[in-house]
């Protein structure tokens, strides 16, 4: 059934469907859609994977490079991510410097791995205060049918995992594993027709309001949360959600290796 | 962070290193009126924290481009003042200023009446004069008393504060110095009536019990400075908020 | 490029590193509509280069002053990925992609009928999300693909393929490894029915005679890159090219 | 007394002032409104300063960085200004990279305390050829209400004076205070209802002409002039601000320590 | 600056290093109408300056924001090219260009009709090809005489020139050396027929005798520099200025 | 006989004055504008050129730095080379970032030289690993009336055959002449009514087509192929249009020392 163009009628549209608890595309509230991940997909990066979910398709890809350690932290490497969401991945994304929405989208990404410290830091160290890791996280949008966060995060953790470091090429030492010793992973929850749906399509976000990004760790660890755009919400709503996300972050988390 | 373990910031009897116990914000003034040339503004001293905040308008929106045809639009920049920190900021935009302005204007956005200013916008600037932890929760709690007093009808007021872990210790409110031996950051915009969340960032680490205890020390640390925002805007406007 | 000349790239039969003999092309495949969210989409894999394109539109240009009365303009964009090559690429326009884009699109306004549609836009994004050697070429044949399966009416299809020189000896289609002890490139964008050139850039050193045989190999090598092209857009949409 | 808010009606209001000699706040010609400096105001500088002139509020802030000095003068420390008009202090300022008059405003702030020669950059030296100090100015305007240039010197002033150089934070030595020698005042004038006046606010400025700044040291040595907008002026015109530039100098000289 | 008090730039009888006297400017040279493509153009070398000016217009103004309802907009650029100076200047605008480029716009703007040319804009485009000291004065000067070859109704003329401190004698027209070890520095921009001042900078130290001296040089070194002015302009335009 | 104003007429003019096989100012269509080429006219360059052809004026600098050698090229120098058409030669040009013209233009010339050989990197080493010669050639233009790439190109090679290297200013070894060895010329032609034509004004650029730009060097070898704007063109019309550069590249380069 084809959603309406105007987002007016969209969002009345929406809250119809809703006052039966269903949604665009037949899914339950808290139903998310397929997700296809496969790892070892970018020739030059020396860790990658896509991640398709429904129309949604993205790539992350990791590559290294030697950094002069911190003053402060001579034994730390470092950990950066870029989040790319270029005009190819859909009309309404433009040309130019990051949006707004870009950026939330790197930083928030980015917040749920660092914070969950699955990275060890002192493990990049080549020389103390001479050399050592900076491993850099490109996630990269192909095509964005709705919820890039959630595309993103997973894509991260899968090539991220899969990572090797490539001592060789740069003639410090073998080719070894980037060391993960967690897997953190988000769930986000918009608000379309009133209430909190998970893993929202494109023609939901542009008929919803809220959202809330949630990155869970080990034992239901809470590592990152976001909240965006203009709405509010209540304790009980996100105690319902927060419920959720535990749940699916676990079988999220047995997806990747 | 295991690192920093053996730094001791909080005490057997659970006093932390200013003399707070867990639950205490830290001292917090207010005042409103302080930008002479604005249509309403704010000064927030929050600890060391030190947040300014005007605004402008409603004024007409241009270029047309960014109007919205069916309410006003807020147009939020948060920045730090080149002197705001020890290590001194080069002026300009980053990522960290426009992830917060975004997250701010859509705190802010959604307690505004902004329908009432169709195709205008209104002008929210909150420069950091001195930082020490929390900016962004004394950035959004100034822009309201600001919106206050520049007359903007609003169905609420926002507050906002962070609870946070250090020691392994769920505490609220952290101050500079717990900041930087801190495991988690949890940082929620409150309406004051409603009890509503209109804000809410974390980062860090904590177990669902102690997300639920910082989440709670949040939750009853915005009442004292509630009653601080309507003075200060009784105080600027002569009597009536 | 003298300094190279003891690295033999070619052996005494002919045969190139990959096995190739001077007039081969590497091997290629072709898929149309990869995007499912672009109104038209490609992926061109030749040889390890993996490039993608999306098209969006015909639509309304804008902003104004972008729009011609006359005809569609193609607002064209090659990019490379961060993670495309070896060394990462960081994010952002350089001259290089901007003249890449240039030439591109002015080699795909040639065949596209944009006078059908005065005062819009046709947008193309070429996104190299693996570089080997002859990436413009690759992303202004994917490019083709792409509009050809948005349904954007041309007059015919570009394929663009490079000859070079390397040990003193002309070869089609240079790989990575040729590339980098390449002595010449000479990448010609070729009109599949007409034969007649669209795009043609050039540099390095080729005698008059190198010249012509650089010039041969690509006239040669479209034939059945061509029929790829129509096979994928014939998987694509059910039958029908 | 209001003033009108379109720019003709103000531009006659002001002339039709000026013919009595008279001004938009009841100020005679040459009269300045009441200075107020605070030193010390800004926790992480190293030096500060606010100064309130009517509705004009700014600050200065100074603060201190380690640098290689320039090959060609290996004792040499360093000097920067700049000069920030963000969008807080006015609606006419708006956000972006910094406008031709911000830019103008700080290189002549910058130039009149450079030139006075009031900073020895000998004594900045910390080791020859390897490591000197760096004095970075950041002067901060909060509400413009006319004048901007004499706030900013005055505060550029007051916060340099009282400044410290922070040799235990850097390991280079012990605190000591910045030696200032002199101090350059700056004198503002602009052109309103065809006479020049002294300290204008932002209504004269809207409504008037071209503007003159006069930065004179100790003994009336004239270190730095700037002429700014469209206009003309001649030379008697010149030699009656310069008149009023040296007392009012001495006058503001004795208000900062 | 007293580091340099050794280096003796003036010798006993009051001779300059290049054989000048105190008040004595360099040897000047102008010509109009070099930019065969521009409305009016003109070259002025001034010791070894070598600075060009350009004027196009009155043309309609755009972006339409850029309008003036009562007059004409006077757009000036000030740029030094790369190979002007010793050590290479990088292309693209800094704020000393930027800042000299206003003080040059609202010097001429005071000069030029600009009522008489409503919601329009005139382009001044000062090109320094060979700098030695006084650049901005060069270029105003240079600007006055594109404007006058264009054609643009003026009311008058502007002249711009600077004198200085070296060795604690005040001379007129510092050049490159003596700029190097200069004290002080008074560039004026002054109507030649009203000797109305229109540009004012000064930085240095001057105490009042020795500002009057100063001041004094550079109205006394317009008129040559008039006369060369309107020679320039009878010759390119036949004998008519 | 002066050219209609509006790019419709102009188009339809030209395409009438090819009919007879004439261009808008007499020329026959391999006829190129006198060219004037004068060197050492820049004081602080240490190698110039100015080219005038016709009313196309443009000037060619090349200055020195000292570079450090990229570790994959211990014992090579550096060349660079930057087009800048700014708004001062022609009103069609605007201020701000280069264009994409203007990118191109640069790129193009800067291969024309580099891909020739015609400088030896090696030659430009002065200490192995650490200190080496970067050569940076500034095209600069200062009235366009057509053939940018072509007075480009001329004005480099100019500039580039009379440079010295400035050894003493750098305190490292005697003055010497940059060695140039060999003599890369470009020639442009412009489809103008529907046919090429060489050395196009700037009114037949404006009514014309596509346009190609051949650098050839000593013996007639190609070392650099450009085309620009939309259109097609055949094989033969190519090798119509290589004969003559062939010839008039021979001519170029007997102007040039």
């Amino acid at each position: 059934m084809a959603a309406p163009p105007v987002p007016e009628l969209l969002r009345a549209h929406l809250a119809e469907l809703a006052k039966n608890d269903e949604r665009l595309d037949g899914r339950g509230r808290f139903e998310g859609r397929a997700v296809e991940i496969e790892t070892g997909v970018l020739a030059r990066a020396e860790g990658s994977a896509r991640v398709v979910m429904g129309d949604t398709i993205v790539l992350a890809g990791v590559k290294f490079q030697i950094m002069t350690p911190y003053p402060d932290r001579p034994t730390s490497g470092g950990f950066m991510t870029s989040a790319e969401v270029r005009p190819v991945s859909g009309v309404h994304w433009e040309a130019g410097p990051p949006s707004p929405e870009a950026i939330e989208l790197g930083r928030v990404v980015d917040r749920g791995i660092r914070e969950s410290g699955c990275l060890d830091m002192e493990d990049l160290c080549i020389l103390p205060g001479e050399k050592a890791w900076q491993v850099i996280l490109d996630v990269f949008a192909l095509s964005d049918d709705g919820n890039l966060f959630d595309a993103f995060a997973t894509a991260a953790m899968a090539a991220l995992r899969t990572a090797v470091i490539p001592g060789e090429r740069f003639d410090v030492g073998e080719d070894r594993p980037l060391p993960v010793s967690k897997k953190p992973m988000m769930c986000s929850y918009h608000r379309v027709g009133g209430r909190y749906v998970y893993d929202a399509v494109r023609r939901e976000e542009i008929g919803g309001a809220e959202r809330i990004h949630i990155t869970l760790g080990d034992d239901d660890h809470v590592h990152s949360l976001q909240k965006g755009l203009k709405g509010a919400f209540t304790a009980d709503e996100f105690a319902e959600i927060m419920d959720h996300a535990r749940q699916r972050c676990a079988e999220l988390r047995n997806m990747i290796e | 962070m295991g690192g920093y373990g053996d730094v001791q910031m909080i005490d057997e009897n659970g006093i932390r290193v200013d003399g707070r116990t867990a639950g205490d914000i830290r001292p917090v003034e207010i005042r409103a009126g302080v930008i002479p040339v604005a249509d309403g503004s704010a000064e927030v001293i929050w600890g060391t924290n030190h947040v300014i905040a005007a605004v402008y308008g409603p004024m007409e929106a241009h270029p047309r481009k960014i109007q919205k045809q069916d309410r006003a639009v807020l147009d939020v920049r948060y920045n730090m003042a080149p002197f705001s920190t020890t290590d001194r900021i080069r002026p300009g935009f980053n990522r960290r200023s426009r992830e917060i302005s975004k997250v701010t204007a859509e705190a802010l956005e959604t307690v505004v009446l902004t329908e009432l200013y169709p195709r205008s916008k209104i002008r929210v600037e909150i420069e950091v004069i001195t930082a020490e932890a929390g900016t962004r929760c004394a950035g959004i709690t100034a822009a309201s008393v600001a919106l206050a007093d520049a007359g903007i009808p609003m169905t609420d007021m926002v507050i906002s504060v962070a609870s946070g872990k250090i020691n392994g210790i769920v505490v609220c409110d952290l101050n500079k110095e717990e900041d930087n031996y801190g495991e988690a950051d949890l940082p929620m915009g409150i309406c004051a009536n409603s009890g509503a969340l209109v804000f809410l960032q974390m980062d860090g680490d904590l177990s669902p019990e102690e997300f639920q205890q910082a989440w709670d020390y949040n939750m009853e640390a915005i009442a004292p400075v509630h009653v601080l925002m309507i003075e200060a805007l009784e105080k600027a406007n002569g009597g009536e908020s």
